[in-house]
């Protein structure tokens, strides 16, 4: 593109450089590895920079394209670019390895370089997969991720940590591997492990569907779905601060990212056929994970719950496109849902992620999750109550913050299709509100519960700056999606027009 | 109909397959001595020896008896090697009860 | 013509006051907190006057611009903006001067608060979302500024978190609204789904499209799609504006500070539900089945709401209760198609309602914070002003001839009794009873509080009276005393609008043209009797039904407690079950709780330990792993470690791979 | 026909290392035990320069000795992975054998002998061939795993694993004697010609052939230790000397997968049709009891003994595919296979100091608090048996998989990754002790004097994350070797 | 006509070979299974004379009737296996035995498929020349790499049988002729020279 860099390599092959590095430095010397890691992951922030502006967002094709033979005996090629979509998306990633770095400065003692080099590889593999458009490379990086993340919750996990990350890793697994089952078939068919050729194949009925159940094992596992979500709960109360931020800010992203990379281009047809099945699950998950996650004792269970409410929004808002783009003919509506979708996986990468963050911060202090260790936080807490309330508010949707948006648009586009869906997924005005407040209600106001909240300390510097930017985020996409949308608008046309002619 | 008026290839392959097949049971039923297994394995050469010969007479081709010549030899030589191993066996173990030797399982 | 930089001033100058307020709380300290916000709102005020002013005087026609657009997602454009007509004018300054008046009033209410600084910053935040709400010039930023506000009134009810009632207050009131805002929600994705855009000025131009375009819910009943829009957009009505049986936040958010109770609970955001659907009447007006159901619902809220008034002993609580019964008023106008009645009513009571607060603040001060009246009584020797102010705020209330509520109060009665509409009878009668039962339960705080001997202790030479929450109750410091200017001082600037503005306005609001294409009405059947001027129409008042209920109410109060007092108790437990109906607000709060709330407790806890866990994880999951735990365990045992074992197993394949061959070649 | 003497040269690597071994075994007598480091670097010496040899020679694919000897392009890789895993061995073996007295010459020629037969056997063009390299292989790995005379267990081990390969053996010979029968030859090639002729004849000719053929696929699959015929598999590797299991576990799978090529794709060929429905059946064996038991494993050497079979049922899976890309996978898969199983048992070594063998996986607790690097290295190695991306494994099955697929056979492809998912359970268990345990004692752990054997090993672990990332020339070579 | 003189003998040996093999898979004690074995490969020889394979035929009694059963015979003495206790579960597991055995021995028969072998007869005299040297001039021309492999192989069993089997015995005491040849005699008497006592003489 215009760029003579190679950024996207940069991107991807920087931190997990640094993350080698990092380890190297040995777990004696921790503060050193510390400041190296961040220095890496600002470096890959500020590297990401000018994949934003740099980026042609009037014409919605990819960009930054890096193509080189990787294996020649199967036609498997090194092959980046990046649209719309995915520049957001790996922004988001850069931006917050670097806020998760800092969050969790000093909340891990114990072999410190390993966890910090296992966060910038896990980095550097997770822009991989929002850069490669070589199905073969993007399974690699789809399956690489999954290690550091089992090291991350196993090893600095919390007391059930090695059940927790054992069921992540093999649910996770599990439905990725049906997915490779399914990229090879289609390889056979079309002899490129190139998406876009992929997306070209002409496919009966029967293969999509085959192709697209295997598709959704994959990803409807990672976003997750109602019902494969329960490894989220257990992996995010056990993972560590940074590794619940990085998995619900963007592990989960990943999940949705695939479908609208594999499944919409790939099987539109299937997509369409099935488009009711996903629908119904997305809104389950928005109203029975709403109900579970109501009841949470566990502050860090609450959030991940909500997390899965949250992105049954973007399934829903992905496929309500499809089926209004076939049955409607009606364009406009599908752009809004599939937006409404990215929007909304960018606005619960900030949102989950301040959430988890502002645990963090308490579970510094008291060493618990537990809501009923906790209680008139204010009194002792004030800034960092203030900041809580604005994610919570963000978090259950007010207008202004990020949270909105997304909820907004994909309701918007959903009551289009059809009038109860609209009904059904506006429910989470009410039922995201209970859990949320309830939460704040129970966590930070009324008098001081007990003299460990006594002796809190308010937020320092460096988790004010953590939480500051994270809080400037979810404001700006709030109160200006604008610049977001463009950013995302040309390629999300790309995506839907895709959908309007039939495969078979 | 099989014709057993004439002496033909189907007497030694039938033959072969007799032997072979109760050397087979030999291995698998029977709980002695391990000796005993290494007889049945003779007897399982022997019978593939039955084979080769028939066939080799019958088609007229030399390579059958070579192969049973290479049999032979290396049949010696297993022998002789099953027969070090069940020493070594003995020595450890003081029997050579194949019912006795369980100590790996699972 | 109205500059845009003005209009971007009212509404940016709040929220500057109250950033600054907020974040540098520390910094400003205590007078840079109230100076700041106050000089913000008291410019937006001013200029908004300004802006009425060229509205009315100078002929501005209608401002309608974009500020910035907030999204577009291929052709559909969302945006910021502004659209200014009389209505929004007339809002604005009603919003802008009743907030301005509550900023000075709280430096003497909450003069020994230590969340001084934050009040301010959250009243000034109010005030700019309230500004954004009014301001806009379409759906979404109403939608904004409708949850904005939602959100500072969620903060301000919890203003004392550490009232374990006041934090329970706020989150029933935020998910009570949230309830209606689910309805607003969807109205205004039907609102996009048939326009296309959210924008008022296209939407209300077009509003043919509507005329039948039906939705089908249920299969086979094909709804008109008006009907359905608007019922939603009026359950956010009903929840912002706290109408039957959404009304059970309002009386509870009485826990915030006074101040609150008058800005937000009374004067501004709850009327947000009635400017809404004003705003919104070229779309109601489409749909006789809406407009009824809002007819019924106000004139049901107007009359039964106020009955609990009447049994009620705090005196906010009273007052609360008289405002869902106004509102209540409002709502049955609109219903009546008399929008620019219920604006009127709306503007009135903006001030007579937050006069009254304002005044029971002062004597909440006055008692050192103790709001039962069974502990008050006589109080007008001590503190004449709040009493005088009171006395007006009263008498605009229950519309007495002259003030302002009697000319809005009474166009109301008179556009339901002229209503064609289905179910106008059962208004009529319900808003003609309400005007008995006002007159009942504001004379009655009146007495109870004003009147009649004092039923509080004054104890001497008890030191700190700025937390007399040990007392018990009745039991004072000192003897009270009138409050100081600052809290004075606006009862007194709120009571002159209290008396002429129904006389100022009714002319032009209600027989004038002023609301312009701002309000549109079908067929118009409203204001039947020539109008003859103010004074004509007050002394027509006199001999009109609704007086002589109000004197009735008056009548009653006035004997049962100032003159016989006793006899309260016995008409009590004559009347014990009615009593016991009202005591207990018809058990809503009681059902809620029951129903919703613990449901949906017992629903999660079904689903999560039912569903989450027993069924996907301990049999799905942890039951899959455990049966090929045993399927190992079982298997390995044919790993007997027997060598004729493993022989078998051979031979065994081998014989299965030649019955397999064979069987293939028999085929 | 008289042979020329050409045919020497053809089979110079052979020649040479058969007469290195000669040499040895002579030098050996006359070496102290003090001494046996001369036997040790003579022998690794030799396999290099066998590799060296291979590498160096530049003849066109023909056959020597009149067809018993086939020279071509596969089998030349596959003996330099043979040679290669086999010095490896060497090194890994050297400090293990030494601490347990088994440091004697013999060991060393009995590998060199079952080397030498495994080349013969990978280049084998006759079923005699067939069957002498495939004694010869065997024989020495009987002397091998008996090696440890005073061990109860290796005793019992090698006893089972006689028994039970002359049964093979014995059932691979009968199948050949019923070839030869059908075909009236043993030469390969002519066999192919027969065959794929016949299968295009009435069933009754068929039958003799398809009768032999089913002995061969036992024998085959007994070879490999593709269930049914994996009994032996456990026992084996639990009860042999650890270096000998690191022997049989790695050089021999390639030896297997050679000895399967030469006699099904090259022999068999016409018989296509049925041994690939056999070979289905056999994949579809290993992989569930492979991964299944292994599961209730405690015993690392057990556990690995279960992951071999269910690997060898992937490497059927791309054999099964019955096309020169499907053998390209299998042997990819054979040498992956065979470089990772290296790392691991490498590392049991690594870790069993004299007077402790660190067989159970227990042993391994807390390794990454003690030694983060060979921590390291047991994640990468457990996550390429697993296949798990972007490690070595993963690409081989990804080929093994890819050509199941692509012979139509869909189903085998789900079976094997159900199962892969039981499979990487295991895996997992072991990363888990690695990185999530405490280690019963805190004292370092105590590292093997010899640094070839820690550098080796760190190169070979490293290798897998990089042989993970550039397999193109790999794979490439491999395709080149069957002509695409 | 004459009667068919090699299917009698080919009938009687089948027979005794059958029996015998049996005999050897089920008698108690091993040498006694041993001797059964070698009636079973003396009468298989008797067959391949049949089939005039004359060089393995004796190749075969030589090899294994010399060596081979020798050698067991010998293991089996030295190891005196005690022959009772090991007959449990013989008669258990003999059923399902006999029934595999059975059924695999239906299943070759029937996939051999007999009739077109049993319609193939044998030529007259293959090779032209006697069976040894046909034999002869194959092994040493084609199948000469068999035969070095073969010869390795047998390499090898040597090495592994004494690897396993030797140990050399410490504090044995053993000569060493070379010694005792070249030991002198000075090694084994020393003729130690002693000075005489000397004698004091008396004075006068």
């Amino acid at each position: 593109m215009t760029s003579t860099w190679p950024l996207l390599s940069l991107l991807i092959w920087l931190p997990i450089v640094g993350g080698a590095l990092v380890s190297l430095v040995g777990s004696e010397r921790a503060t050193t590895a510390r400041w190296l890691a961040l220095a890496v992951s600002l470096l890959v922030f500020l590297v990401s920079i000018p994949l934003f502006t740099g980026y042609d967002a009037a014409s919605g094709t990819l960009q930054f394209i890096e193509n080189h033979v990787w294996i020649g005996a199967i036609g498997a090629n090194y092959h980046l670019g990046a649209d719309g979509i995915s520049i957001a998306l790996i922004v988001l990633t850069t931006f917050t390895t670097v806020l998760t770095l800092l969050g969790a400065w000093d909340s891990v003692h114990d072999k410190v370089n390993q966890y910090l080099a296992a966060f910038l590889v896990l980095e550097g593999l997770m822009i991989g997969v929002f850069a490669a458009i070589d199905a073969l490379l993007f399974y690699v990086f789809f399956e690489g991720m999954l290690i550091p993340m089992f090291i991350i919750i196993g090893i600095w996990g919390g007391p059930r940590r090695v059940y927790a990350t054992l069921k992540f890793f093999l649910y996770t697994f599990f439905g990725s591997i049906f997915m490779l089952v399914a990229l090879i078939w289609l390889f056979l068919q079309a002899h490129s492990w190139e998406i876009a050729d992929m997306a070209n194949l002409r496919l009966s009925a029967t293969a999509q569907a085959w192709l697209f159940f295997a598709f959704l094992a994959g990803f409807a596992i990672k976003v997750p779905m109602w019902p494969v979500h329960t490894w989220l709960p257990d992996a995010h109360v056990e993972a560590p601060t940074g590794g619940s931020v990085i998995l619900a800010a963007i592990m989960l992203k990943v999940g949705g990212y695939g479908f609208i990379r594999f499944s919409l281009p790939i099987v539109p047809d299937a997509c369409q056929e099935y488009a009711w099945f996903i629908i119904a699950l997305s809104l389950i998950a928005v109203i029975y994970i709403g109900f579970v996650a109501l009841v949470q004792e566990d502050m860090k269970k609450l959030i991940a719950y909500s997390s899965v409410s949250h992105m049954g929004f973007v399934t829903l808002g992905l496929f309500i496109a499809m089926a209004l783009v076939r049955k409607d003919g009606n364009p406009e509506a599908a752009y809004l849902g599939v937006s409404g979708a990215m929007v909304q996986m960018i606005s619960h990468g900030f949102v989950s992620g301040a959430m988890f963050s502002c645990v963090g911060v308490l579970y510094d202090r008291v060493h618990s999750r537990m809501i009923k260790d906790y209680g008139g936080v204010v009194n002792t807490m004030p800034w960092f109550a203030a900041l809580w309330v604005l994610f919570s508010m963000a978090n259950c949707g007010l207008p202004g913050t990020s949270g909105f948006v997304g909820e907004f648009m994909v309701i918007l586009a959903s009551f289009q299709m059809n009038a109860w869906v609209a009904f059904a997924a506006a429910f989470t005005l009410i039922i995201g509100a209970a859990y949320t407040l309830w939460l704040v209600k129970r966590v930070i106001f009324g008098s001081v519960a007990n003299d460990h909240v006594a002796h809190l300390k308010d937020i320092d510097g460096r988790e004010a700056l953590v939480l500051g930017a994270f809080a400037a985020g979810v404001l700006l996409v709030g109160v200006w999606p604008a610049p977001l949308t463009h950013l995302m608008d040309a390629s999300v046309k790309h995506v839907v027009d895709q959908l309007m002619q039939s495969k078979i | 109909m099989i014709d057993v008026a004439h002496l033909t290839l189907a007497h030694y392959i039938g033959l072969g397959a007799i032997l072979f097949c109760i050397s087979v049971a030999g291995i698998f039923i029977n709980r002695k001595n391990v000796i005993v297994l290494l007889m049945a394995i003779e007897l399982m050469l022997l019978a593939v020896n039955m084979n080769f010969v028939a066939f080799s007479r019958f088609l007229g081709d030399v390579s059958g008896q070579i192969f049973v010549f290479f049999i032979l030899t290396v049949a010696a030589a297993e022998s002789a090697i099953g027969l070090a191993i069940l020493v070594v066996l003995f020595r450890n173990r003081a029997t050579i009860n194949v019912g006795e030797l369980d100590s790996m399982k699972g | 013509m109205i500059d845009e930089n003005v209009l971007l001033i009212i509404a940016v100058a709040p929220l500057l006051g109250a950033i600054v307020a907020g974040l540098f709380r520390n910094q400003i300290g205590r007078v840079g907190a109230h100076s700041i916000t106050i000089g913000g709102v008291a410019v937006s005020c001013v200029l908004s006057f300004y802006v009425l002013y060229q509205m009315l005087w100078d002929g501005a026609e209608t401002y309608n611009q974009d500020v910035y657009t907030w999204l577009q997602v291929g052709s559909l454009q969302m945006h910021i903006g502004f659209l200014i007509d009389r209505l929004t004018a007339m809002m604005m300054v009603v919003v802008t001067f009743v907030s301005l008046m509550v900023h000075i009033y709280t430096i003497g209410y909450m003069a020994d608060d230590d969340g001084y600084q934050r009040f301010f910053s959250y009243i000034a935040l109010f005030t700019f979302s309230m500004l954004m709400l009014v301001m806009s010039n379409n759906f979404l930023q109403l939608f904004f500024g409708w949850e904005a506000v939602g959100l500072v009134s969620y903060l301000l009810i919890g203003f004392w978190f550490k009232k374990p009632s006041a934090i329970f207050a706020n989150l029933k009131a935020f998910v009570v609204n949230r309830v209606g805002d689910f309805g607003f929600l969807l109205g205004i994705a039907g609102v996009l789904y048939f326009f296309h855009t959210l924008d008022y000025k296209t939407v209300f131009d077009h509003t043919d499209i509507l005329t039948g375009k039906t939705l089908e819910l249920f299969s086979g009943h094909p709804w008109s799609a008006a009907t359905v829009i608007c019922l939603c957009l009026f359950v956010g009505a009903m929840g912002k504006s706290a109408q039957v049986p959404l009304h059970v936040w309002l009386p509870d958010s009485m826990e915030g500070p006074t101040p609150i109770s008058a800005l937000i609970h009374a004067a501004t955001m709850v009327t947000a539900g009635i400017f809404m659907v004003a705003r919104m009447s070229p779309l109601f007006e489409l749909s006789d089945t809406a407009l009824s159901v809002v007819l019924v619902i106000g004139a049901t809220t107007a009359f039964f709401t106020g009955l609990i008034g009447i049994v009620q002993n705090d005196i906010k609580r009273v007052i609360a209760y008289s405002t869902l019964s106004q509102l209540g008023y409002m709502t049955a106008a609109l219903g009546a198609s008399a929008y620019s009645a219920a604006i009127f009513h709306l503007m009135t009571h903006a001030f007579f309602k937050a006069l009254l607060f304002l005044g029971a603040g002062s004597v909440i001060i006055a008692m050192h914070h103790e709001q039962d009246m069974r502990y008050m009584g006589g109080l007008r020797r001590y503190m004449p002003i709040t009493f005088i102010t009171a006395w007006i705020g009263t008498l605009a209330l229950t519309g007495m001839p002259g003030f302002a509520g009697f000319y809005s109060k009474d166009s109301i009665i008179e556009a339901v009794h002229e209503s064609q509409r289905w179910g106008s009878g059962y208004a009529y009668g319900c808003v003609l009873l309400g005007v008995f039962v006002t007159a009942l339960y504001s004379f009655r705080l009146l007495y109870l509080t004003f009147h009649g001997r004092e039923r509080f202790v004054i104890e001497h030479g008890v030191q700190g009276h700025d937390d007399d929450h040990h007392h018990e109750p009745g039991h004072l410091a000192h003897a009270p005393h009138e409050s100081p200017l600052v809290v004075t001082l606006p009862l007194i600037l709120l009571a002159i609008p209290s008396v002429v503005i129904g006389a100022i306005g009714v002319g032009s609001m209600l027989h004038g043209d002023f609301f312009g294409e701002a309000i549109r009405v079908a067929h118009e059947g409203e204001g039947g009797q020539e109008f003859g001027g103010w004074l004509a129409t007050m002394l027509e008042g006199f001999l009109g039904a609704p007086f002589w209920f109000a004197f009735g109410g008056f009548a009653v109060a006035t004997y049962v407690y100032l003159i016989n007092p006793s006899i309260a108790d016995r008409i009590k437990k004559a009347l014990y079950p009615l009593w016991n109906l009202l005591d207990h607000k018809y058990w809503f709060d009681e059902a809620y709780q029951a129903i919703f709330a613990r449901g949906s407790l017992l629903l999660g806890h079904g689903l999560w330990k039912g569903g989450d866990v027993g069924v996907i994880d301990n049999v799905v999951i942890d039951g899959s792993a455990a049966v090929v735990g045993r399927t190992a365990a079982l298997v390995r045992q044919v790993q007997s470690g027997y060598l004729y074992t493993y022989a078998f197993a051979m031979i065994l394949g081998l014989v299965c791979l030649l019955g397999g061959l064979w069987f293939v070649m028999h085929q | 026909m008289p042979f020329n003497i050409h045919d020497i040269v053809l089979l110079l690597p052979e020649d040479f290392l058969l007469g290195a071994v000669c040499a040895i075994l002579l030098v050996d007598l006359f070496l102290k035990p003090a001494q046996r480091g001369i036997t040790h670097w003579l022998s690794v010496a030799a396999l290099l320069i066998t590799i060296a040899l291979i590498l160096a020679d530049t003849d066109p694919a023909t056959i020597a000795f009149g067809g018993m000897y086939v020279h071509d392009d596969v089998a030349a890789v596959l003996k330099i992975f043979i040679l290669g895993t086999t010095a490896a061995v060497f090194v890994y073996a050297r400090g293990y054998l030494r601490d347990r007295g088994l440091y004697v010459g013999e060991f060393y020629l009995l590998c060199l002998f079952a080397t030498l037969g495994a080349m013969l056997l990978v280049s084998a063009g006759s079923l005699v061939m067939v069957f002498l390299g495939l004694e010869l292989l065997t024989l020495s790995s009987y002397a091998l795993v008996a090696l440890n005379r005073d061990s109860p267990l290796s005793s019992e081990a090698a006893m089972k694993y006689f028994v039970l390969g002359a049964l093979a053996s014995g059932m691979l010979l009968y199948g050949m004697s019923m070839i030869y029968g059908a075909t009236g030859t043993l030469d390969l090639a002519q066999i192919q010609k027969l065959s794929t002729f016949v299968a295009g004849g009435a069933a009754e000719h068929q039958a003799l052939l398809l009768f032999g053929l089913v002995f061969l696929v036992v024998g085959i699959g007994f070879k490999f230790g593709a269930a049914p015929f994996h009994m032996w598999i456990p026992d084996v590797y639990q009860g042999a000397p650890t270096a000998v299991t690191l022997f049989i576990g790695s050089a021999q799978k390639i030896a297997a997968f050679g000895m399967a090529y030469r006699l099904l794709a090259g022999g068999l060929d016409g018989m296509q049709d049925h041994w690939r429905e056999m070979l289905a059946v056999l994949a579809v064996a290993s992989l569930a009891i492979g991964n299944v038991v292994a599961i209730a494993q405690t015993n690392l050497k057990r556990l690995l003994a279960y992951s071999t079979i269910s690997h060898m049922g992937f490497l059927l899976l791309g054999l099964l595919n019955g096309t020169p890309s499907g053998y390209a996978a299998a042997m990819f898969y054979a040498i992956a296979y065979a470089i990772t199983t290296t790392v691991a048992f490498g590392l049991i070594l690594l870790l069993s100091r004299s007077g402790f063998e660190a067989e159970e996986i227990d042993d391994f607790k807390g390794l990454n608090q003690r030694n983060p690097w060979y921590a390291f290295i047991v994640m990468l190695t457990m996550a390429s048996l697993a296949g798990v991306p972007p490690l070595f494994g993963f690409f081989a099955k990804l080929l093994v998989l890819k050509a199941a697929i692509d012979a139509g056979m869909l189903w085998t492809a789900i079976v094997a990754i159900v199962f892969a998912i039981i499979g990487a359970f295991y895996y997992l268990r072991v990363i888990k002790v690695v990185y999530f345990d405490v280690p019963d004692d805190k004292t370092a752990l105590a590292l093997p004097a010899d640094k070839p054997f820690r550098w080796l090993l760190s190169l070979n672990g490293v290798a897998l994350l990089v042989l993970g990332l550039f397999w193109g020339p790999l794979i490439g070579w491999c395709y080149r070797a069957l002509g695409l | 006509m004459t009667l068919p003189w090699d299917l009698i003998f080919f009938y009687a040996f089948a027979a005794v070979l059958v029996l015998a093999a049996l005999a050897v898979i089920s008698v108690k004690n091993s040498v006694h299974a041993a001797l059964f074995l070698v009636l079973t490969f003396f009468t298989s020889a008797a067959l391949w004379l049949l089939l005039q394979a004359e060089f393995l035929a004796i190749a075969l009694v030589l090899v294994y009737v010399g060596a081979v059963m020798v050698l067991f015979l010998f293991v089996v003495m030295m190891l005196d296996v005690n022959t009772e206790s090991t007959r449990e579960g013989f008669i258990r597991y003999l059923p399902v035995g006999l029934l595999v055995a059975v059924v695999m021995l239906v299943e070759m028969l029937a996939l051999i498929g007999m009739k077109q072998m049993s319609a193939l007869a044998a030529p007259a005299d293959p090779g032209g020349t006697s069976n040894t040297a046909w034999l002869g001039n194959a092994l040493f021309t084609n199948y000469l790499l068999p035969f070095e492999v073969a010869a390795v192989i047998l390499t090898v069993a040597i090495i592994a049988a004494i690897m396993l089997t030797l140990r050399q015995r410490i504090n044995t005491r053993k000569q060493n002729p070379a010694l005792q040849v070249a030991v002198k005699a000075g090694d084994r008497v020393r003729i130690v020279k002693m000075a005489s006592a000397a004698k004091e003489t008396p004075t006068p």
